[in-house]
């Protein structure tokens, strides 16, 4: 499961890390995802979420993927309703607290047509970070005396080599691919995040590829005015996609908030019948729409409005 | 978001003042001690951090796992997780949620805060499958934070207080208690940390010292010895002298209310 | 070497952690620091080295430190020759390339006076790290197959559970007391960092207590405004001591750069008898002094204003 | 700063146009290719790497240890290390030192570039101590990043060439080459990585890629077989058809002389 060293270094290797313009189209940038690929996904619960390279990578019938994230709120739901995934690895997976526990994860997971492995949400940060730093394993001190140790594939307890204490060494996790969704980045992938950073940072370093959608995309001269303040590193990126409200209906910092209603909706539509709700909203909002300003009109003016209405917000005193 | 009907348990028809929610966030709220550092979970954890923070505790600081030290959330603005920028509003600080469950690790954190679905005798929580792992009648959403948290501090848990949630052994161990009591916890290798208190609305729950199973400490107005029992799926033992909690005040509901005025957490 | 977990957490725990102003003078801020401390210094090279604190704890004759840093310059040079510590722990010792091998620092390992413990620099930064993370070790895959690794106390290999491989783990460094310069922070210790921070952060988060000095004080308030840009959390901080110029004669980003000429000087002074070279800095420019503007007057104005022209020119066009 | 009086060795005293760290700086900078990421220590290398972006490299991706990736540093503003804010002019990202040296060991890094005071025929370095560890004629400044670049990079290392400065073997290994050769870099941990080249005053070095010891792979203009031989302590092979380099051109060494009008790294 964990890549050796050499296999690691060889798929790094293999890639143009130079500074050079990667700026294409979601549809161009589901061609880079290939089907059974391991795939973690930036952002946490309802926030930065890369739900416009998820509606594409949908749209594009990709299938098979393994797919990792620190929380899956409703993408999780999606990932397996459109056949995206039969696999998911993460440490909490429902739409969000207020809502209940997610219908489609449960109709999906107890018939067993889909798997939920669940890890630690520290273990899933320190599995990104032995990928993002070059080493086959974290050790840490959660998750063991739990049954979530017990079915979490490759954890492995050591006896301690200085103080003779019991840690739990987590496996590395390097994705072939990552999928995160930023405030603004240039041409080349330099990142700049507001607000909260989640596992993305480890992410991005994790990845054998990375594909960045941005709210928007600015000069490579505004980002070297303040390069303490790149996140993310054009060396680790491979796809850049402009995509106006990129993580609707979940929120972007600063940006947007959630979309309450829009999130009421489908929580809804899925209630009583997951797999009827989730089909008939994949083909409202994932098959139908002919583009993304389409998929946005679908979910309505009035909400995208008050949305960012909320999420400036945050800077107001 | 929807909202559930407000609820009333049998043991608070007599005390319609407040509803079993608000009952957990202001007896848990009361908890926590001016000057700490608590970890707090989303729900009535979130809830209660910010009621005694704006009450008794003006110097708490709240973490919370989508990497937010130190915030003040507003009233009727409360986030759906802690992971939205809602939980950021002025903060002292953001971090990645790696470091800010590395703080729990590090040991910056005096108290650990979350909700459970189902508990047992020595205090583990199970959010992850009802009935057998493998073939589960309901998966539950996971651990989240919780297992780290449970694993590496001193634990609040907030909670309705039901036979089918107070069970002998929880059908999963989601977040580590005191496992199988005595010393079990240190020998699993979590040296640190570990259950303090249960908050219910029926009452306060502690940990023998020794054994580390679950006893009551005090019991809400209004609630029998026996009305906790009918309640708990073990035996859990009432101390003859038990204290009985204060009611919550006036001002307590009121800066509940006003926080979650479309009672999302508090129905 | 390694303090056990719950050592580690009974010290973290005793400490008062809560938002509390912190303010206070150098010499306040030196009777922190116990003769024998492990001690921690954040910067590198010639950039925000804590000279203000160093300067001061001089002057109250501590002595005995044990003092880790990323690279060494002339701050090592004073701590040996002021007797404040006959160990260090670093990567590089020396003033700087351009100024050849230090004299002083040959003077006290060569005869033996002292100790320059030398580990490799992703070493240094790893074992802050794994103090930072709370766990007694982190694993790494240099300094194997050198000199280096053998004379480095405490490094083990170990053969990975996950791949086979050949691993180095080293040990956590929590020190008793680190010493960090920032450009602002507030009275509760919530730092700003401009540009390169070093090892800094992790540093803050390893250490037992922590002593900031900062250019400036700053409002809550301010910190709040941005709470992602603070880079070290008022929660880690013990002390707070506003000293400008606190890192003279080195530099500050984006503030000032190193006072060149008073390096040069250095340089001279130190470069034919070392020992009475440094004693002679140390009584003109640590003992003399009756303040710290006193010792940047020593230092002379016109240095420090062609130093401040020459930092704030980082942001220009 | 002070600087060292210009130097000139017996190979290059027919060719005074240029200094011998002139001549280093120029012939280490052709040797980085457009597109690569190139971790440069202090003095020559950043000298040199600067110089490759300006001329035939200009998408080189330079990475100093002082945690900065892609910087553009100023002509006439050299730093005194790569820990200052000159090398961040420019630059697209700063990160914490740590985070720049694990990116040579996650493998975003094609070449390593770094200075020597004393190499072997196994391209070991040594940084640290002139005679015995324990009680050295000379203790030097110790590894910085060196032994973290040699480890995981692939290696190209600029250096005077004299006999006290090439040795059958190195009095302590900072760095480390391909250790006792063969498969023993490999062995000991290093798997990936190792020695490229080794450019010095005199010519460039390469290593055999089965007993990975040191041979020449050019000459520069004017040096003998005989001169490298002189001035190298351990037998170095010179295949009969060396090639010999370029001159430096003129654009070359004014861009060095505009770089560093104060001769700080080129006397």
């Amino acid at each position: 499961m964990t890549q050796s060293y050499l296999e690691l270094r060889q798929k790094t290797r293999e890639r143009d890390r130079s500074l050079r313009d990667k700026v294409m189209s979601l549809e161009e940038a589901a061609k880079l995802v290939d089907n059974g690929a391991s795939v973690a996904l930036g952002g946490c619960t309802a926030s930065r979420t890369p739900m416009a390279m998820l509606w594409a990578l949908v749209r594009a019938q990709k299938q098979g993927l393994v797919v990792s994230r620190s929380i899956m709120s409703t993408e999780g739901d999606i990932l397996y309703a459109s056949g995206l995934s039969q696999h998911v690895i993460t440490s909490w997976f429902s739409q969000g607290i207020v809502w209940g526990v997610s219908k489609v994860m449960r109709a999906y997971t107890e018939s067993k047509r889909a798997t939920f492995e669940e890890w630690s949400h520290m273990a899933m940060g320190l599995r990104y970070r032995a990928g993002a730093m070059g080493v086959p394993f974290m050790p840490m001190r959660s998750m063991m005396g739990s049954g979530v140790v017990d079915r979490a594939p490759g954890a492995k307890t050591m006896e301690c080599p200085f103080t003779g204490e019991q840690l739990l060494l987590v496996p590395a996790l390097n994705p072939d691919v990552a999928l995160i969704h930023v405030q603004r980045c240039d041409a080349y992938g330099n990142a700049q995040l507001d607000g909260l950073t989640f596992m993305d940072i480890d992410i991005a370093m994790a990845a054998n590829k990375v594909i960045l959608t941005t709210e928007r995309i600015v000069s490579n001269e505004q980002m070297r005015r303040h390069p303490d303040q790149t996140k993310i590193g054009f060396f680790t990126v491979d796809a850049v996609v402009e995509v106006p409200f990129g993580s609707a209906p979940h929120e972007c910092y600063g940006l947007y908030e959630p979309f309450y209603s829009h999130m009421d909706l489908y929580a809804q539509m899925t209630a009583k019948d997951p797999d009827k709700g989730a089909a008939d909203y994949l083909a409202r909002f994932y098959h139908e729409p002919k583009d993304w300003a389409d998929y946005l009109s679908r979910i309505g003016m009035a909400e995208l409005l008050d949305a960012q209405r909320r999420g400036s917000g945050i800077y107001d005193d | 978001m929807t909202t559930e009907p407000v609820r009333t348990t049998p043991a608070l028809a007599a005390v319609p003042a407040y509803t079993a929610s608000e009952l957990l966030g202001v007896m848990s709220a009361r908890l926590l001690k001016d000057g700490q550092t608590v970890f707090a979970g989303v729900g009535i954890p979130l809830l209660a951090a910010i009621l005694a923070q704006k009450t008794h505790a003006p110097g708490l600081t709240i973490l919370f796992e989508g990497g937010v030290i130190g915030p003040f959330v507003e009233a009727g603005k409360l986030p759906p997780s802690t992971n939205e920028q809602r939980c950021t509003r002025r903060a002292n600080m953001l971090v990645s949620i790696t470091e800010v469950l590395l703080m729990l690790q590090r040991g910056y954190v005096d108290v650990g805060f979350m909700g459970g679905a189902q508990i047992d005798r020595y205090g583990n929580l199970n959010s992850s499958f009802i009935g057998d792992a493998d073939n589960p009648k309901i998966r539950l959403p996971g651990t989240g934070g919780g297992n780290d948290i449970a694993s590496l501090a001193d634990m609040i848990v907030a909670m309705k207080h039901e036979k089918r949630r107070f069970v002998e052994k929880v059908d999963f161990i989601t977040s580590p208690g005191f496992i199988e009591g005595g010393d079990s916890r240190a020998k699993a290798g979590l040296p640190a940390g570990g259950m303090f208190r249960v908050v219910t609305d029926l009452g306060i729950m502690g940990f023998d010292a020794q054994t580390r199973a679950m006893t009551v400490v005090a019991l809400h107005p209004g609630v029998t010895p026996q009305a906790i029992k009918d309640n708990t799926g073990f035996d859990l033992p009432v101390p003859s002298d038990v204290p009985v909690t204060e009611v919550p005040s006036d001002v307590e509901l009121a800066i509940l209310r006003e926080l979650d005025p479309a009672r999302l957490y508090t129905a």
